[in-house]
């Protein structure tokens, strides 16, 4: 093996700051890596936990949730009932076994286009060195195999 | 079966550089469901938007997906262009293969494959976009307005002169607010009565203004466009339509003692009264709980008096509902009771008084005619002392924060105090002077320059009273020596603070408020003139502390929101807005309270016989924003969201 | 007269007054050691009920089926204090009226089942703030700390081999009193968020998602755990989320009947430390 | 003649069994659950337990099974079987009930369609059951006209001994006796005694029971709330039957690709007789307790001439309320006739 691993990352952001701030990277001219699959939601209040999961299911080696700064949301309080719904999920996630440097979030503005880039630059970063998430991706294997008896 | 048409745009090189488009167009056409792609150099062009038209007709496309530039930029273009086309605008998705793909990546490879991803999950997601329709909601084009100050007056002349009904509603038996109370104004120095009156006045006359003065508002129900509010009017047991305001039972009544609230209780008043002499209407009110009458059934004077007969003791309050379009909340501020400072002795010492007792010493107007007397024994101060951040700034004491006007006004008092008297001596004490405005630092400056204001930069420890005199002692930081100062008066730059009964009232309409009890914006920088809940706007001091100017500039702000909602007989609204499946919702209110906009409301579910069933959740798509925060508290998945429903996201992140 | 007794008479008193219409308590169950629900209605039967040690069930869930409170009259339940909390969480989230319920109260301590004073729900309001600043279990910590210790792909490990065990029953579900949604998540099928599939994917995914629904909301009253047939330790993750509840949002579930829920709610000021 | 099977000989038999090819699970202890799994020595059992928690259906029924897998293509659906693997088995140390379970199954799983996946597995496992000595107080094998030492459903019967050295080997079936014949070298001639049978009290009278069910005037009747009131509605007591076999059929997959599954269903649950019209023929846990009596002691009876519980109790050893078939039925029983 010598071809570096290169992972799977989906990304769950808030359409009026995160979204809004991958534009200004990209009219801007930032480069960052491509490992990043965005979706696109109004605003981070409507980011379920559910969402984190699937994107495991379907091969993400990492997540990346992100939306406007305390403050700054675009629906006046999206954000602060995300922040606590991230608090107590991510900890959940921690408990079973998903490691916290593979779920990853960030407040990224509008004007942060600079701030986005370099984020998607370290947290691929990151991720690469851990490597893929093989024991999520198992789970994920084994259904699609017959049983052993 | 989903006919998706997908157009790949090349951005004439800005995509086609980096992202093979070839082979996205290829990779795509292969994609279950799609049934048309094409690529061009520029789609948002006149003729590729007619590519996609045609397309749409020619293949009864059910979906389209544009690869280009980021929704933000395009979507409502193609938009449009379905919308031409007979297809639903919604039924569009954009891939943003462009500012977040193209222009950001270096490998070509990395980018097509990148590209290929974000179009087939939106292709997945389109797949599932429903036919949405706008939202109209017919909008009452009347306002109220609610707070009769300055703020509250200058709106409603506004929207009034626009064409629009008004209905002002005032607390007070006058509009005026705090204004009326203060002497001049800064930064001009020019009389408050005088150019307030003119307004109060034009107000009660304008034809599209109703006024209703010792008036409360009770309750908000409906939502933007459809506001039905509660306003109850006191009883004034003066009859208003009647009553001349020639005030001979004022000057009857024998009950003379009274503090009046209006003079900061450095005046009288009788137990009925006008608030003060230009109050509009010009129709007192009788004080039930001073009134020798409503006491023991005895004394009537003022009845017997009055020679139109417009005095009733029988008046009830009236309660009535008014149905309006728009409410632009004005309610005001209140001066924060400083007694908490013990080293001031606010409260301890009749000398010692807050900015606003100055107001009513320096109004022409006011209980000693304009004269400067201290209150203790009515002599003429040679010295007075003002501290400044009298309880604003002071986390520990009072608030934490700046009351922005107290900088001006004291240097005015001080002005006004030199004018006055003119061998007079003023000290301020102070921590900064905050004098951002027009015109406003050049009036600090010659406040110190021409009438020698005596500014000291420090903060005082203690105050007490020696000999007949206010000693005053603090610390000049500046010279980083203690300083002690004998004055005749203090006076203390109050903080500003809101409405004591601010909190209670947010909740009864609807509307946010920060820990102190001011209303929230529904954004500080961007949409500050309106609240989270649609259809409410603030102006004036509520919001924070603000001076005449900003008022009267947010009043006006907040009358244009009303006017631009007043445009149109119907309200268009987006229509992402949320929806509750009766069926499997559970009645836990979480969506109700977590909603930042109020906008959920509890249904009844009855039978055919009207039993009720079940109560469940009903988001009112008049209110709705469409952010979508209560879709994922929802446990049982009971509320979705149009535009990003589950099933959208769903397919999206699994289509990935 | 012993606690037993005393409720017995309790329960006639309150059935014959016409009072209540129901008593949920605790009768003989089929071995010795064991308690089962059971429903009282006339003043005659209330020598079935049973009050001791071995009475450990939350019986609030009886509390909501519908229909139950829909004619206004009242309900008389065996509860301990978690059960007094689910019923104020039941309250809060209005899926009861707690004037509705009187309350038996019992603690079990000791061995021994004691009287708790009160009848409605606001009148324990002292004994719960009590509970609360006594903290959450440290039992169950000790437990949590065990798995906490470990790095994640143990942990990950650990759990895995528990979930591999889940057969999807849902009897962690149906004992729980929080658990009254029409519709459970894992039953929408549009889209299917959960694999009903009972693999070790579904069964995460299953088991990660309801200990999340009862963040702030479980009482640890352990119905779940010990329901489940196959032994997963469901009370570690809810000790879990009761733990980020209370020490980050100073929330401890079912205090009192007119609480927020702590994912509805918010304050500007939580702490966030997480969050680049 | 009879022959012993000395438990010191256990390890030797697994090592031919699995030379021969076979793979032997056994009751054994993991992660907190009894179960059958697969066993590589003696001490790995866990023999002594009158029963573990979960049933040996699981490994003929397992609780999610794939049928299919398939892909999506542009203009079709391809799709591909995927069938049970041909691994032959060794179930060693059954109980009769759990045994008796699988014969009761095969009635449904092959009276229209022969179930190719219960019946290949039925086909490559050998049932070694080892007679009960003990009962607790769930079982009720007597009640349902079986016995602690029942050979129904079983290839080969192990009779503790007295002495409690070992097992006198009986073999019932050419199967087993087959698998007898591969450990012939172990075991021995002996006379020794056998343990005498678990006492299992009869708990309710089947006969009563079932004539009482196949009157239609009870369907109606108010014990079936009664009896049913604290039932939770969880499908614990179907999931734990060693005959319970109802099940749903589910896709699972992305955009692309996925499985159609088998996977347990259950008769307690709201959603199992749910229509898509809001509809719910069986809308209170009173209706779904009812049909789970009925079915198990007067539809199978009158299909296939035999009740569908083989009275191994788990239904009331592991229900969160304490709740049964046994209570029930014994309820039926004492009703006044």
């Amino acid at each position: 093996m010598t071809e570096t691993f290169e992972p799977k990352i989906v990304a769950f952001v808030c359409t009026y700051c995160t979204y809004a701030g991958a534009d200004l990277a990209g009219t801007s001219r930032m480069k960052y890596a491509s490992n990043v699959r965005m979706v696109r939601l109004p605003c981070t209040g409507r980011i379920s936990p559910m969402f984190i999961l699937k994107a495991l299911q379907k091969g993400a080696d990492g997540v990346l949730v992100s939306g406007c700064h305390p403050g700054d949301c675009h629906f006046a309080q999206g954000n602060y009932h995300a922040r606590r719904r991230w608090t107590v999920f991510r900890s959940l996630l921690a408990f079973t076994g998903i490691p916290e440097e593979r779920i990853k979030f960030s407040w990224i503005s509008a004007a942060e286009g600079a701030k986005f880039a370099e984020l998607i630059n370290s947290i691929t970063d990151e991720i690469r060195a851990l490597g893929p998430f093989e024991q999520y991706q198992e789970l994920q294997k084994v259904i699609e195999t017959q049983s052993t008896y | 079966m989903a006919k998706i048409g997908v157009f790949v745009c090349h951005c004439g090189e800005n995509i086609a550089s980096m992202v093979d488009t070839g082979k996205l167009v290829t990779a795509i056409s292969g994609h279950p469901g799609v049934a048309f792609s094409s690529e061009y150099k520029y789609f948002c062009s006149d003729p590729g938007q007619e590519t996609v038209k045609r397309a749409i007709r020619e293949n009864n496309l059910t979906g389209v997906v544009v690869a280009a530039c980021s929704p933000r930029m395009h979507e409502q273009t193609f938009r449009k262009a379905c919308a031409e086309a007979g297809l639903n605008p919604y039924m569009l998705e954009l891939a943003n293969i462009r500012e977040q793909c193209s222009w950001v990546h270096t490998d070509r490879i990395e980018a097509t494959d990148k590209a290929i991803e974000i179009t087939r999950a939106l292709v997945e997601k389109v797949k599932r976009n429903n036919d949405l329709q706008p939202i109209s909601v017919p909008v009452t084009r009347r306002a109220m307005v609610i707070g009769g100050g300055v703020a509250g007056i200058q709106a409603a002349i506004d929207i009034a002169t626009a064409g629009r009904e008004v209905v002002l509603v005032e607390r007070e038996p006058s509009i005026g607010g705090h204004m009326s109370q203060i002497s001049e104004t800064f930064p001009t120095l020019d009389c408050s009565q005088c150019i307030l009156t003119p307004r109060m006045v034009e107000a009660v006359q304008h034809p599209n203004i109703r006024v209703m003065t010792y008036a409360e508002v009770e309750e908000v129900d409906g939502f933007i466009g459809n506001f039905t509010v509660k306003v109850r009017s006191k009883a004034r047991y003066v009859k208003m339509e009647t009553c001349t305001g020639c005030g001979d039972c004022i000057q009857k009544c024998p009950v003379k003692k009274i503090p009046s609230e209006f003079e900061c209780e450095l005046g009288n008043r009788t137990a009925i009264y006008t608030p003060f002499a230009q109050a509009v209407p010009n129709v007192p009110v009788i004080d039930r709980s001073r009134c020798t009458y409503f006491k023991n059934g005895k004394c009537a004077i003022c009845k017997k008096t009055c020679q139109i007969d417009s005095i009733d003791f029988e008046q009830e309050d009236k309660t009535e509902y008014i149905e309006v379009g728009a409410i632009v909340v004005a309610t005001g501020f209140q001066v924060q009771n400083t007694s908490m400072y013990g080293e001031y002795g606010y409260g301890r010492y009749k000398d010692v008084i807050t900015g606003l007792h100055f107001e009513r010493l320096a109004s022409a107007s006011g209980p000693t005619a304009g004269k400067i007397k201290r209150p203790s024994d009515g002599k003429e101060p040679e010295t007075v002392v003002f501290i400044q951040c009298a309880g604003s700034r002071d986390a520990s004491k009072g608030v934490k924060y700046c009351s922005k006007i107290c900088c001006m006004y004291t240097a005015k008092h001080a002005m006004l105090y030199a004018h006055k008297v003119h061998h007079g001596k003023s000290q301020i004490f102070y921590m900064d002077i905050r004098a951002a405005g027009k015109g406003y630092d050049e009036f600090t400056r010659r406040a110190i320059e021409e009438d020698e204001a005596g500014y000291i930069r420090g903060r005082v420890s203690k105050l007490y009273e020696e000999n007949g005199k206010l000693i005053v002692r603090g610390v000049d930081t500046l010279l980083g020596k203690p300083v002690e100062v004998e004055a005749d008066m203090v006076v203390l730059a109050t903080a500003m603070v809101p409405q004591p009964d601010a909190k209670e009232f947010a909740q009864r309409i609807g509307i946010g408020y920060d820990e102190y009890g001011f209303f929230n914006e529904a954004h500080l920088k961007l949409r500050p003139v309106e609240t989270s809940t649609a259809g409410i706007y603030l102006a004036g001091a509520c919001q924070s502390p603000k001076d005449i100017p900003d008022s009267v500039s947010q009043a006006s702000a907040a009358a244009a929101k009303v006017l631009g909602l007043f445009s149109k007989e119907q309200l268009e609204r987006e229509p992402v807005v949320a929806t509750v499946s009766d069926s499997t919702c559970a009645g836990c209110w979480g969506c109700v309270i977590a909603c930042p906009y109020n906008a959920i409301d509890r249904k009844e579910i009855t039978d055919r016989n009207g039993n009720l069933i079940k109560r469940v959740a009903s988001v009112n798509p008049g209110l709705c924003q469409g952010c979508g925060t209560c879709v994922s508290f929802c446990r049982s998945n009971s509320i979705d969201l149009a535009g990003f429903t589950e099933s959208q996201i769903f397919a999206e992140v699994m289509g990935l | 007269m012993g606690i037993q007794e005393q409720y017995r008479t309790d329960a006639a008193n309150l059935l014959d007054s016409g009072a209540v219409k129901l008593v949920i308590g605790y009768g003989e169950g089929s071995t010795p050691e064991r308690r089962r629900p059971i429903f009282i209605r006339s003043a005659e039967e209330v020598g079935r009920l049973v009050l001791d040690a071995n009475c450990i069930a939350n019986l609030s869930a009886y509390l909501v089926p519908e229909g139950l409170l829909s004619d206004g009259k009242s309900v008389a339940v065996f509860l301990k204090p978690d059960g007094i909390r689910s019923v104020n969480i039941l309250a809060a989230e209005a899926q009861l009226n707690p004037e509705q319920v009187v309350i038996l109260g019992f603690n079990i301590d000791a061995g021994l089942a004691n009287p708790l004073p009160g009848r409605k729900a606001n009148e324990f309001a002292p004994l719960l703030a009590s509970l609360k600043s006594a903290g959450l279990s440290t039992d169950l910590q000790r437990e949590a700390d065990r798995l906490e210790q470990m790095t994640a792909v143990e942990r990950f490990e650990y759990w895995k081999e528990q979930f591999s065990k889940c057969i999807k029953c849902y009897a962690c579900r149906q004992v729980c009193p929080m658990c009254y949604c029409r519709r459970c998540i894992v039953d929408v099928n549009q889209p299917q968020w959960v694999n009903t599939s009972s693999h070790t994917l579904g069964n995460f995914e299953w088991n990660i998602i309801r200990a999340y629904h009862l963040a702030g909301r479980c009482v640890a009253c352990g119905g779940c755990d010990r329901a489940c047939p196959v032994n997963i330790p469901l009370r570690l993750l809810n000790h879990r989320m009761s733990k980020e509840a209370l020490d980050t949002f100073d929330h401890f579930a079912g205090e009192s009947a007119d609480q927020k829920p702590v994912l509805a709610t918010f304050r500007q000021d939580d702490p966030e430390t997480f969050i680049l | 003649m009879t022959r012993i099977l000395l438990h010191s000989r256990v390890d030797d038999c697994l090592s031919a069994w699995r030379s021969a090819g076979f793979r032997v699970l056994a009751p054994s202890k993991r992660n907190d659950l009894t179960r059958f799994d697969e066993v590589h020595a003696a001490s790995d059992m866990a023999l002594d337990l009158v029963l573990p928690e979960r049933t040996i259906k699981d490994h003929f029924f397992p609780q999610t099974e794939p049928l299919l897998n398939y892909r999506i293509k542009k203009q079709a659906i391809e799709s591909d079987e995927m069938l049970p693997p041909q691994q032959k088995r060794i179930f060693f140390g059954v109980r009769p009930c759990d045994a008796s379970g699988l014969e009761i199954d095969d009635a449904l799983f092959g009276w229209d369609y022969k179930d190719r996946y219960w019946f290949s597995r039925r086909e490559n496992s050998v049932i070694i059951t080892i007679a009960c000595t003990r009962a607790d107080d769930f079982c009720m094998c007597t009640s349902v006209q079986l016995s602690p030492d029942s050979t129904k459903g079983s290839d080969v019967m192990l009779h503790p001994l007295k002495d409690g050295r070992g097992w006198r080997v009986v073999t019932l079936t050419d199967r087993g006796k087959e698998l007898a014949e591969t450990i012939a070298s172990m075991l021995q001639e002996d006379a020794s005694e056998t343990a005498p049978a678990a006492s299992v009290p009869v708990k309710f009278d089947l006969d009563k029971v079932t004539s009482w069910l196949a009157d239609p005037s009870n369907f109606e009747s108010h014990l079936w709330k009664e009896v049913s009131q604290r039932c939770i509605g969880c499908g614990s007591c179907t999931f734990l039957c060693p005959t319970c076999h109802c099940f749903d059929i589910q896709d699972e997959g992305d955009t692309y690709s996925g499985i159609r599954r088998k996977n347990w269903d259950s008769c307690s649950f709201a959603m199992f007789t749910m229509h898509t019209s809001g509809h719910n023929p069986r809308n209170t846990q009173s209706t779904r307790w009812r049909q789970r009596i009925m079915h198990k002691f007067n539809y199978y009876q009158g299909k296939f001439g035999v009740n569908s519980c083989s009275g191994c109790g788990r239904c009331t050893r592991q229900c969160p309320v304490d709740m049964g078939i046994t209570e029930t039925l014994q309820e039926i029983t004492n009703l006044p006739r």
